[in-house]
């Protein structure tokens, strides 16, 4: 039998990924979105964790596979040995993984029953969720919090939360079923019409736009105070239901307009604060956001389901929800469907 | 056809034996996945009808769906009546019980169409609630199996005019017997989730 | 297989025609059943119309015992096909258990609109 | 040797067909309907594959008019007035490939195609137990097929609700654009499936019934095994598949509400239907049927890769026993896990538990047969012929799919990767780098018994190469986008801005498989010209121990003139018994026997 140098080639391909997995073993960073809740950060432990155990068998198994192909080839004179099997072996083999697999249970167990079971303790800010095609609503309950009643403060497209606090999201959709992705706070929930869902997160950190490094850098309360932040001068909720417009942009324009948001209204002027006063110089920050996604197929235009988080330090969100004055169309589908929807929930909340 | 009469060569006792046995075992494989496939309808009749209030009384007439029943089962003896004189080889009374069931399953059709003739007249169709909808699905579902097995009556009783079948050879009256007293089973099932519960 | 060997047409005739007459009388006992509350009648009246399900399906459940085991001749069938139907009723029984809990959940989110929407 | 009794069912003969109608349209000889389905499966497989590669060109170059078909199909079909895919197209793509992948690809290639070929082979039958039957699946199915290619032609186009169809997005009017086009899916889909419920119970029949004498359950060849406990699922899940499609196309057609709550408002308007049902119910019912869809998508990939290997090591497979208890354990488990692809649904968090532990555990079975393949490979003289390169590929994707499948199932991690690129990932490396694998594996092998003919060897290790690295290149940074969070079925992600890093990765992607793609041409050209032209091939080309290679290289009509008796396993390759040789066929005599 001539000798084909396949196994050159398989090592070469099979390490490829192998060596990939390896630079992401540096940590979650190099790939996920940095967490931005503890939960979060659970959640990518307990995938840290997996991923290591899952690298070690991998490398084990390719390279025995490996092995075995480059040792046992056929050559003349060698002979196959005969054998059925070995029960002691296939015990360890079968009890080995066995415990490991016993742990990534108690593992997951464990920090399931943290997400899906414990209470938010303190009080937490309530937001109503509504999806529909192809666009996020939300509802929060204004001073009185009572919701359903004139002072709710209603928004669509982007949300205002509190740093440091517990969010709470009541989710329900109108139409097909959608899914809250909240990416950098691992959190995601199917939103099906005719339930009620719940999830709920808190933001430890603040992101802003670094205008230096044209990133998005995020930063705890103390280090945003310290800083000169740009917080107006730019609308804050520009578009209520921006989605279909984007689609009608073409490419470049879109990104535009995604990334340099504030850049629109260059006649606003601009309030830098630093250690909650106004200053003049230049902001080193702006006020960023993060994004809501929709993970779940929804329609034909799914993919720009997109909406967006402001995390604001407890001053500033007050001051967003004063800002937010919806028209009579975004008033009557809360009026309109989720009231008649939910009204047991309203008072129950 | 029979596999005799279609090959042209002389089967023995054995490879009956056999044939009947694989045979069996098929239309109980059948059986086992019909059951699955009720399974989802009802399993979704559970969760809808779970949710709603037990004191809920269903809306449909008990006595045609009892009537009904007692026409099933009924179908149901003479059936199981067909298979045992087939199985001694007694053509007449097999060919009489095979046509007794037929047309207990043209009755069971009958009372049926009176009845949806009711729900239609009242304006239930299967659009007006989930419980209709349940209804229409189970009961249509029902009857597209009862009129496949009639077809399957049909079919048989001429063949055992014909003269295909004996002592040694009656499998498919077996068969569709099996196949006759799922649907009955069926709608055992049907008549009290849908009529009285 | 020897069970082939029937004593007579005519005891199995006979078995036959005594299947059947039970049958209607179950039949008949369950329209009954259905025009009284069961759970009163037992002395459980907290469970009402609940107990008139569960005695609905238990009688559904014996006729259906009796149509398998002697119409269907369960009674001498062969291991394989006895193993076939019992590893589908307990497919249906996971499938219906699993749903059940999960709904159950769900109508806790629910809060009584899809109860009141059933339209029933 | 125990003496069996000589099963009478064995001698079952229909007599060789004269017609061209009779031979090779309604034909019910397993071997000519095997054929069928392989040939009509691989044509899908075209048409799945190349839906694949428009949708990879979107999301690489969205918006961007496709090359050539754009041009020539502007305004058409997928394809929008500038010859882009359109929003609606991009779903029907994904949904299509999807579906036509999953019910008209590998499912009829890998147990209507190669489970009606080898399964009376294996078990010294002349045919299966319901030839009837058999031909009657094969023209279900069929039909069932062109039904999702017209549903193209439909106004609006075809099913665009993913191959789940989750209602309400599948099932109201006005949800998505298509009406017909997804009303065909669904009927098709209730053929394909009432076709492969027939295979199912024709497999287990045949199994049960007709196996030679002598070949008891323990002396099965692992493929037999294998499609065995795949027709269980099929016979078993299938109906409730059967069952959700009747009460989704009742809602669609007749305006019930099984999967529809009250109080819908799709845009402004309220749909006619009066609502009250459940949607979550679908995903139960769906799951219930489409987990266990997943492992008849591998178990049978498994039996011929548990075959191979042993062939190709010239060893007895390690660890039979663990082999055979391991694929019911998988049949068993599969039973009770539908729930893991319901963990974000808002499913009860106990059930979620539950559902999470038999998953994972899941993963017990499925090693012991990865170990054990190694196992059978450990000691051997491998000879790395096609077939056997296929399948070590095969062992290496599963594992790698399989072990992501490990985050999926760790409920709290499928939080953050449900719905993303990792799902594509993991499923991508289990359906095709360890399924196909697996196919190209078995057309190799046993392409000889079928086709009398060889196939090249030197485009069969050329394709192999392209198809191993372009595959990895194509589906391993898909990982790295569901990391990201890179939601699937995004027809674009330049709206979001967390994804915009990974765009880089989604060219690299969509040259990756253009590449793959264009890699199975050399398959194809090597499959067609080897059926008219290839060498002969000897009965035995690859000196095996199972029945089907002691039949004449083109198998006559009754597949063996005496029905053989069995005396040994499957794989006795290396047996003192057989020595000087290095394998003794399953049939021949014991030394010293009377025979
Ligand atoms: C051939 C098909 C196939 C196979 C075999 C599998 C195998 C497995 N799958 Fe996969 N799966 C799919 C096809 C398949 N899957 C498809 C198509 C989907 C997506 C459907 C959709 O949404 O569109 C899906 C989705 C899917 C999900 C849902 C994800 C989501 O939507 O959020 C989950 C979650 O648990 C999951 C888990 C698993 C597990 C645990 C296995 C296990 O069986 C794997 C076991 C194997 C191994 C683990 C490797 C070998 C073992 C060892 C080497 C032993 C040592 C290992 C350890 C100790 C860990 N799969
Ligand atoms: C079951 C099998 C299967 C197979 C084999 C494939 C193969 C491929 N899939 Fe598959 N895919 C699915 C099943 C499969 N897929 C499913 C179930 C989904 C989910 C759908 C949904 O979300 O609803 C999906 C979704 C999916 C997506 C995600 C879409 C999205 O979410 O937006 C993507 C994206 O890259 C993708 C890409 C590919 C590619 C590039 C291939 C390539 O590997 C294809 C290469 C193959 C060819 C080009 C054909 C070659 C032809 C032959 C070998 C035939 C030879 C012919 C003769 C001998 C006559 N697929
Ligand atoms: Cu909403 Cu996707
Ligand atoms: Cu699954």
């Amino acid at each position: 039998m001539k000798r084909f140098p396949a196994w050159s080639l398989f090592l070469a391909c099979m390490f490829a990924p192998a060596l990939a997995l390896a630079v992401d073993l540096q940590g979650p960073s190099v790939w996920i979105p940095a967490a931005v809740s503890d939960r979060g950060r659970d959640i990518d432990n307990l995938y840290m964790h997996i991923m290591y155990i899952v690298i070690a068998i991998f490398v084990i198994t390719q390279g025995l596979l490996l092995y075995s192909i480059i040792a046992f080839r056929a050559k003349p004179g060698r002979k196959a040995t005969f054998t059925h099997g070995s029960t002691g072996v296939e015990v360890i083999l079968a009890v080995v993984p066995a415990i490991i697999l016993l742990y990534i249970t108690v593992a997951s167990v464990n920090l399931w029953k943290l997400v899906r079971l414990k209470q938010p303790d303190d009080h937490p800010v309530r937001i109503q969720v509504m999806a529909e095609q192809f666009s996020w609503n939300f509802r929060q309950a204004g001073p009185d919090a009572v919701f359903g009643t004139p002072d709710d403060v209603i928004s669509a497209g982007e949300v205002a939360v509190p740093v440091d606090r517990n969010v709470v999201f009541y989710i329900s959709s109108k139409d097909v079923i959608h899914s809250f992705f909240l990416p950098e706070s691992r959190v995601k929930q199917d939103v099906v019409p005719g339930l009620l869902g719940r999830v709920w997160t808190k933001w430890n950190v603040i992101p802003v736009w670094d205008l230096a490094s044209q990133k998005r850098v995020l930063l705890t309360l103390a280090e945003y105070e310290a800083a000169p932040v740009a917080v107006s001068g730019y609308k804050l909720n520009s578009e209520p239901n921006p989605v279909k417009k984007w689609y009608q942009f073409s490419d470049s324009a879109r990104i535009n307009y995604l990334r340099y948001h504030y850049d629109r209204d260059p006649e606003a002027k601009l309030l830098v604060l630093q250690n909650g006063k106004p200053v003049k110089v230049p902001p080193q920050y702006v006020l960023h956001y993060f994004e809501i996604a929709c993970s779940q197929l929804c329609g034909n235009l799914h993919f720009a389901m997109r909406g967006t988080v402001r995390v604001l330090p407890p001053d500033q969100y007050e001051a967003w929800l004063k800002a937010q004055q919806p028209d009579d169309y975004l008033q009557s589908k809360w009026t309109g469907i989720w009231d008649k929807f939910h009204p047991e929930y309203d008072r129950a909340l | 056809m029979s596999d005799a009469a279609e090959h042209h060569v002389t089967l023995s006792p054995a490879f009956h034996k056999d044939r009947r046995a694989m045979r069996l075992l098929g239309i109980w494989l059948f059986l086992g996945s019909e059951v699955m496939f009720f399974t989802a309808f009802f399993g979704a009749y559970i969760v809808a009808r779970s949710a709603a209030p037990v004191s809920v009384v269903m809306p449909l007439e008990k006595l045609w769906g009892a009537l009904n029943t007692v026409v099933l089962i009924t179908s149901s003896l003479t059936m199981a009546l067909a298979v045992l004189y087939s199985k001694k080889g007694d053509r007449d009374r097999t060919g009489r019980y095979l046509a007794l069931t037929f047309l207990l399953a043209c009755c069971f059709l009958v009372v049926k169409a009176i009845e949806y003739t009711h729900h239609f007249q009242d304006g239930n169709f299967p659009s007006h609630d989930i419980f209709f909808g349940f209804y229409f699905l189970l009961t249509g579902f029902h009857g597209l199996h009862v009129l496949g097995g009639m077809i399957t009556l049909g079919i048989l009783w001429w063949r055992n005019r014909r003269g295909d079948f004996n002592k040694d050879y009656n499998d498919p009256i077996e068969i569709a017997g099996l196949y006759w007293h799922f649907v009955d089973l069926v709608w055992i099932f049907l008549f009290p989730a849908l009529y009285l519960l | 297989m020897t069970q082939q060997d029937h004593s007579s047409e005519h005891s199995d005739a006979v078995l036959y025609a005594e299947i059947f007459g039970l049958l209607v009388a179950l039949t008949v006992l369950t329209v009954t059943l259905s025009y009284v509350n069961v759970g009163a009648a037992i002395g459980l009246p907290q469970f009402g119309r609940t107990a008139n399900i569960v005695a609905g399906l238990l009688v559904a459940a014996c006729k259906c015992s009796l149509v398998l085991w002697v119409f269907m001749h369960m009674n001498h069938e062969n291991g394989t096909n006895r193993f076939v139907l019992f590893f589908a009723v307990c497919l249906m029984g996971v499938f219906f258990i699993g749903t059940s809990l999960d709904f159950e959940w769900l109508g806790t989110y629910t809060h009584g609109f899809a109860r009141a929407a059933l339209g029933l | 040797m125990s003496a069996e009794t000589v099963n009478a069912v064995v001698d079952l003969i229909h007599p060789e067909p004269t017609s061209f109608f009779r031979k090779y349209v309604w034909s019910y000889d397993h071997k000519v309907v095997a054929k069928q389905y392989l040939w009509t499966s691989l044509l899908f497989m075209t048409l799945g594959g190349s839906l694949a590669m428009l949708l990879r060109w979107q999301i690489a170059y969205p918006n961007q008019p496709v090359p050539f078909w754009g041009m020539l199909l502007k305004g058409h079909f997928v394809f929008d007035a500038s010859g882009a895919i359109s929003p609606d197209g991009y779903l029907q793509l994904t949904t299509m490939h999807g579906l036509i992948m999953v019910f008209f690809v590998i499912i009829p290639l890998i147990v209507s195609a190669f489970g009606n070929f080898l399964i009376p082979l294996h078990i010294g039958a002349r045919d299966v137990a319901f030839p009837v039957l058999n031909a009657l699946s094969y023209w279900l199915y069929l039909p069932a097929g062109l039904l999702m290619i017209a549903s193209f032609f439909m106004v609006k186009g075809a099913g665009e609700a993913g191959w789940t169809g989750y209602p309400p997005l599948s099932d109201v009017a006005g949800a998505v654009a298509p009406v017909w086009g997804m009303n065909l899916v669904l009927i098709a889909l209730f053929l394909a499936g009432f076709s492969s419920i027939l295979g199912g119970i024709n497999f287990l029949t045949t199994v049960i019934r007709m196996r030679a004498p002598g070949m008891t359950w323990s002396r099965l060849p692992l493929t037999t095994w294998a499609q065995f406990i795949t027709a269980i699922f099929q016979v078993l899940a299938t109906p409730m598949l059967a069952a959700a499609g009747a009460m989704l196309f009742f809602d669609r057609v007749f305006h019930t509400s099984f999967f529809l709550p009250h109080g819908l408002v799709i845009g402004q308007s309220e749909p006619v239907n009066t609502g009250g049902g459940y949607p979550l119910l679908w995903q139960h019912i769906f799951w219930f049927y489409a987990h266990p869809a997943v492992y008849i998508l591998i178990l049978p990939s498994m039996g011929f890769a548990s075959d191979i290997l042993a062939a190709f090591s010239r060893k007895p497979v390690f660890g039979y026993r663990a082999m055979v208890i391991s694929l019911v354990a998988i049949m068993g488990l599969g039973f009770v896990v539908w729930g893991h692809h319901m963990f974000v649904s808002g499913l009860n968090p106990i059930m979620g538990m539950a559902f999470m532990v038999s998953t994972v555990f899941i993963a017990l079975p499925s090693g012991v047969k990865v170990f054990n393949w190694m196992g059978t490979l450990w000691g051997g003289a491998i000879r790395l012929e096609p077939p056997m390169l296929y399948a070590i590929s095969f062992v290496s994707m599963f594992i790698i799919g399989g072990l992501s499948g490990i985050f999926m199932a760790a409920s709290p991690v499928d939080i953050y990767i449900h719905d993303t690129y990792f799902i594509i990932a993991h499923f991508h490396y289990v359906v095709f780098g360890a399924t196909l694998f697996a196919v190209f594996a078995a057309t190799t092998y046993w392409f000889p018994k079928m086709f009398g003919r060889m196939m090249n060897r030197k485009l069969c290790y050329l394709h192999w190469g392209l198809t191993f690295l372009f595959f990895n290149m194509a589906f391993f940074p898909m990982h790295f986008l569901g990391e990201a969070g890179h939601m699937r079925r995004l027809m674009t992600s330049t709206g979001y801005e967390f994804l915009n890093p990974m765009a880089p990765w989604n060219e690299f992607i969509t040259l990756s498989a253009f590449a793959l793609g264009l890699s199975q041409i050399v398959f194809t050209y090597n499959f067609i010209y080897s059926v008219f032209f290839g060498d002969p091939a000897p009965a035995n080309p690859w000196e095996s121990a199972t029945l089907e290679w002691t039949v004449p290289a083109t198998v006559p009509h009754y597949n063996f003139k005496v029905i053989p008796t069995v005396y040994r396993g499957p794989h006795e390759y290396s047996s003192p018994e057989a020595a000087p040789a290095d394998w003794i066929a399953q049939n021949a005599p014991p030394k010293g026997a009377a025979h």
